[in-house]
């Protein structure tokens, strides 16, 4: 059987369980042929996966919860990563706590997204004044350049190596530390529509993919060149680094959501204004036992 | 003018509309993909006070984009004009310069510009500066050589024949490159404020559409259309009033 | 004061001039006759510049040039009015197209208003080329040769679309550019009798190459009348010429 | 041409390659915000291994979208020019449609079309598609009447007039729009990439983009200006192959 | 065969026609004289649907239509060829103009290579307009006119470009397209002699808005020389009509 599945951003180590059950032949092995897709725009995995156009996605926890606001049909499969990883990151060695970035200009990657999150950190930490600003991707060029003294979005565990492979020493806030509650960075999700028709599939790919996590504790080395043989072009150096710091946030084998880490963060999200609607976790968390 | 045929596209819009309309109800398509155009136009309507000071602010950069663009790609396509070998040497430049996806460059060009008003009206000027510069070119070249040399023997100068005869010669081929340049001037804009705006049509689909709120993101596109038509029909009527002399 | 020497000129394979010399006095009236075709205009062009010679010296007053450029008013045989510029506005352009003062500008008006009076174009001014007939376009083109105001004046079949009161009239006219302002006029024409009733000299052409058959220099004061007996003979005399060389540019 | 106009365009770029360089160097500018034109010619070449797979991909979009875009442009073009009354009707649409940013629509083409090759044909399709309509238009609207009128007299219908007159008069603006049209089609192929592609000179950029190789982002960017130099020589070949009349 | 009834056409304040008659049978050669500037060639417009009267019936053949539209040959006084067609391909614009088969082509070809031949221009089918000469640029459009094959034919100054020679040559071709091919002929010219030289009936119109004055109807039998004395008598009379007339056309 088919599955499509859309990634959140261009493929890169955060997505290397995927790879490694693909190359591992554990997709094939239940009966699954696994599309993978790049999307131009990082909701569009959400979308489309709660139009069934797609069969999964890869998404962030407050991106679910978000869109489940938002009226979106769209459950939590598994957990792919399992801790916060997004940064408040800056250069300036001068800024030793959030405070200091009051009055000044912060970046955000993903509008809709990081900019709430980063009011609710703004909130918290005390930073008034700030003007929040779209970087898209262009992370480290608006640092570098000075045109904003922060960015609300990267990953400590890739961010902070390319940047510096281009030499610039990144600093930052890690948000768990700051007053935001933890959450599963990414997760994989489904519509509801597709959980129906495709329950057996959606299973099947979970499986494979708690083999593949199990196989990357069991020898990291093995799945690393795993990835290198699906994904040629990537820089080597780099994933390797990143590869490192990120192996000990993948979820555990067999791991799945937990439902006290969602009821927190919605909690979150309300007081902050990041939702309207309450929400249940178990109507966003999908089991094997919930039907 | 036929009755028909000012009936023609009245009935193909009606027709798409209720089309579409159909065709998402029955398909049962999400709002978030593909909102009914009922939702849309009730949505421009309902949300206008919120839509209106970022359509200005989009507008201004439209049409400081325009301006930049007129007051550069005139003097270039008249300098070229008047240099052929130069305009052999530095066409491909231009062409180049098209071929450069700008909006993947938007973000870095932003960096360059800083996040003001002024990246977002460079994008305009880039996207609207070739379309005129080749029209006018095009225009100015396709002088009739006998009408050059009529001027030739007058004694006038380049100036004198640029004013009296290449110039009005050119404008019909102009303004056609003028109405497709303001066209696609609004996506200039709004791909200038893709990246680093606080304001504006493109800053507010963005996080509507992060937000799922497409209704608003079709909404928008609305009035950027209402625009993008504005400016067309601006153009359209200039041309009526500077080409008077055509003979029907 | 002018003289052509040598001119040479083919298009392709078909060779218009070959070693073709011209002389033309000072303040004469030259008709030039010829059949269709033959190079007439063709002349006209390489003497102005618009056509460039193959060979050939061009002498003006005793300079050598390249070509006469903006030194003479040369009317044109197609009318070449801007569509976008009434006649007024199309009659003017030799005096806008230079560098000219604001009293140059009323000068040339008034004067033109003159022109416009005497070839039945007043109340004309300000309609667009394609808003009159086809005489009254060359009328036009006539006015803004005159308004040229250069020494020599090259007229390419200037009358050729006027009847037959228009175009005595338009005769005089002519006549008096000459003689009253004492132009140099080098004009083609096919219609003989007008050859002979303006010219001081005309050349009969004949093709190909270009070649002058003969010259005719009519004795008679102006204003003539063609119904002298001296032109009958001459036109005669002229269309045989011409019926014999005819033959020559076809092939 | 004057020999110094030949020299003009070569001594600009160099001046200009030479300048940028030595700024980069002197500024210390890093090559993340802006690499010298060195390193960026450099890994277009090198890097030539990795791009070129991704470039044909682009390329044969670029081409289809061309086709795609001809083949619909030239037929509505006459249509509205047949149908004076539709025409009116139908160009507020055509504006519109060229005010729509495509990540409103990227979601919606992967439903349409999928996730292959089509959605990119499609929106260099979209792209092209304007220019091209409104200079075929707008040279067949300035044909000249009084040949109009000379046509009807001999009895010929409106195709025949089209084949003989129509057609032939508004080919050099017809070309004129092509030009823009195909420089501007490897940018409607570009962000069609955005749309879910696993190839392609867009997606190679983004990726090279989000991951700070900005050399290989601008090395794309050459690959990509080339392709649109070399279409551009194309079509004004066929140009002059076609345009074979004009008397200088 | 064509009767025009109460044609009116102003353009602005400008009347041109105001309750004009006129009345061509068949087979006629009618010849239209009169000043520049008076409308015949808007006559012409009206006829064919060119130019849309104010007012006005036409009856062709019995029945009342709008305009003759391609019922005519109409060559218009100016030449009209296209620039990007060779003077074959503009000449053969009639015939390609229409449905047709490729025995037509082929058979026009040939009657085109037998007016070529009789007008002149022989060899120069691969030419383009721009690149022959006036008077071949007029033959070519009248050559054009020849290949629409319709009974009736309007000429406007067909032949005012062309030297002495040819236009006579020419002139006989008309006289036999009318004998030999049966057409009605009507035809504009400013040359009085021609007019004499070919028509059966002689219409002089003067302005505004513009009316017959007279009417002459030459009795000599045709092929016909301009010197006999009826001629001369009748030109002078045509003359002096048009002198009287002539103011009238001027405010
Ligand atoms: N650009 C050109 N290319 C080729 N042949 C040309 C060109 N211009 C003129 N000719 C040829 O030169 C010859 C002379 O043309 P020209 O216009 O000088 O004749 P003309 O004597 O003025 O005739 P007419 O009395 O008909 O005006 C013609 O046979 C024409 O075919
Ligand atoms: N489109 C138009 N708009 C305004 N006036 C016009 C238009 N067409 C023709 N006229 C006027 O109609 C009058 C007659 O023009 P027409 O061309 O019929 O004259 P004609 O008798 O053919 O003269 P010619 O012998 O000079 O060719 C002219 O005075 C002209 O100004
Ligand atoms: C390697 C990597 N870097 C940045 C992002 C972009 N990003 C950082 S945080 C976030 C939302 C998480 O809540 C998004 C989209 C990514 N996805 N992967
Ligand atoms: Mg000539
Ligand atoms: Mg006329």
């Amino acid at each position: 059987q088919k599955l499509v599945l859309m990634l959140d951003w261009f493929p890169n180590v955060d997505h290397l369980p995927v790879y490694v059950a693909q190359k591992s032949g554990y997709f094939a092995a239940q009966g699954l042929e696994v599309e993978i897709i790049v999307p131009s725009e990082t909701s569009d995995a959400l979308k489309l996966a709660a139009a069934g156009k797609v069969d999964l996605a890869v998404s962030y926890q407050p991106q679910t919860i978000m869109a489940a606001d938002a009226g979106l049909k769209v459950k939590a499969v598994a957990p792919l990563v399992v801790k916060p990883l997004t940064t408040l990151m800056f250069l300036d060695e001068s800024i030793k706590n959030p405070a200091d970035l009051s009055g000044k200009k912060i970046g955000y990657t993903v509008p809709g997204l990081m900019d709430m999150l980063l009011k609710g950190f703004a909130d918290i930490n005390g930073i008034t004044d700030y003007t929040p600003v779209n970087v898209g991707f262009t992370i480290l060029p608006a640092l570098a350049s000075k045109q904003v003294a922060a960015v609300m979005g990267p990953f400590k565990t890739y961010e902070t190596v390319t940047m510096q492979q281009q030499g610039v020493t990144a600093r930052f806030f890690e948000l768990e530390k700051y007053g935001i509650p933890e959450y599963e960075e990414l997760i994989f999700a489904a519509g509801d529509a597709t959980l129906e028709t495709k329950k057996a599939a959606v299973h099947g790919f979970v499986i494979a993919v708690h083999k593949a996590l199990a196989d990357i504790k069991k020898d990291p080395d093995k799945a690393l060149s795993l990835y290198f043989e699906a994904l040629p072009d990537v820089d080597k150096e780099i994933e390797t680094k990143a590869f490192a710091l990120t192996a000990e946030y993948f979820a555990a084998p067999g791991q799945v959501s937990n439902p006290e880490k969602w009821q927190t963060f919605i909690d979150f999200a309300l007081k902050y204004g990041l939702i309207k609607n309450t929400i249940r976790p178990q109507d966003l968390i999908y089991s094997q036992n919930n039907d | 003018m036929k009755w028909s045929d000012t009936l023609f596209p009245a009935a193909l819009t009606l027709g798409i509309l209720v089309l579409w309309e159909v065709l998402v109800q029955i398909m049962h398509t999400p709002a978030f993909i593909l909102p009914p155009p009922s939702a849309i136009g009730l949505c421009a309507v309902i949300k206008a006070p919120l839509i209106w000071p970022h359509a200005l602010a989009t507008a201004l950069e439209i049409v400081l984009g325009i301006t930049l663009a007129l007051g550069t790609s005139i003097p270039l396509a008249i300098f070229m004009f008047a240099r052929p070998g130069i305009e052999k040497g530095l066409s491909p430049f231009l062409v180049a310069s098209q071929a450069v996806p700008v909006f993947a460059l938007a973000p870095l060009l932003v960096i360059w510009l800083g996040y003001g008003i002024w990246s977002k009206v460079f994008m305009a000027w880039v996207i609207i500066f070739f379309p005129i510069t080749v029209s006018l070119l095009s225009g100015l070249k396709s002088c009739d050589p006998d009408f050059r040399k009529l001027f030739t023997l007058m004694g006038a100068g380049f100036w004198m024949k640029l004013r009296l005869l290449y110039w009005p010669w050119a404008l019909p081929q102009f303004f056609a490159g003028l109405k497709v340049g303001v066209t696609v001037a609004t996506i200039g804009a709004v791909i200038g404020e893709w990246v680093g705006a606080q304001k504006g049509l493109g800053y507010l689909m963005i996080q509507s559409n992060a937000r799922l709120n497409t209704d608003l993101v079709f909404a928008c596109i609305l009035w950027l259309s209402g625009m993008g038509i504005g400016l067309w029909a601006l153009v359209s009527f200039a041309e009526k009033r500077m080409v008077t002399w055509k003979n029907n | 004061m002018l003289e052509v020497l040598g001119l040479a000129k083919s298009f392709g394979l078909q060779t218009i001039f070959e070693n073709f010399d011209l002389n033309l006095p000072h303040g004469r009236f030259t008709v030039l006759v010829g059949p269709s075709g033959c190079g007439k205009s063709t002349l006209f062009d390489c003497l102005t510049g618009i056509v460039c010679p193959d060979q050939g010296r061009i002498v003006w007053q005793g300079n050598a040039i390249a070509h006469l450029g903006s030194l003479a008013a040369y009317m044109q045989q197609k009318d070449m009015l801007l569509p976008w510029l009434t006649l007024e506005e199309n009659s003017l352009l030799p005096v806008q197209a230079r560098p000219r003062t604001l009293r140059d500008m009323k000068q040339a008006k008034q004067t033109l208003a003159r022109i416009f009076e005497r070839i039945g174009l007043t109340g004309f001014g300000a309609h667009y080329p394609y808003q009159v007939s086809g005489g009254m376009r060359q009328r036009c083109a006539l006015a803004r040769t005159l308004m040229f105001d250069r020494d020599l004046v090259l007229l390419d079949e200037p009358l050729s679309a006027l009847d037959a009161i228009t175009r005595r009239e338009l005769q005089n006219l002519l006549l008096m550019l000459q003689k009253e302002f004492g132009k140099t006029v080098l004009m083609i024409t096919h219609d003989i009798e007008e050859a002979l009733v303006l010219a001081d000299e005309i050349i009969l052409v004949g093709p190909t190459p270009m070649t002058i058959l003969e010259r005719f220099q009519p004795k008679a004061s102006k204003p003539r009348e063609f119904t002298q007996p001296e032109f009958m003979e001459t036109k005669a005399r002229i269309l045989s010429r011409l019926l014999t060389e005819k033959e020559k540019i076809q092939g």
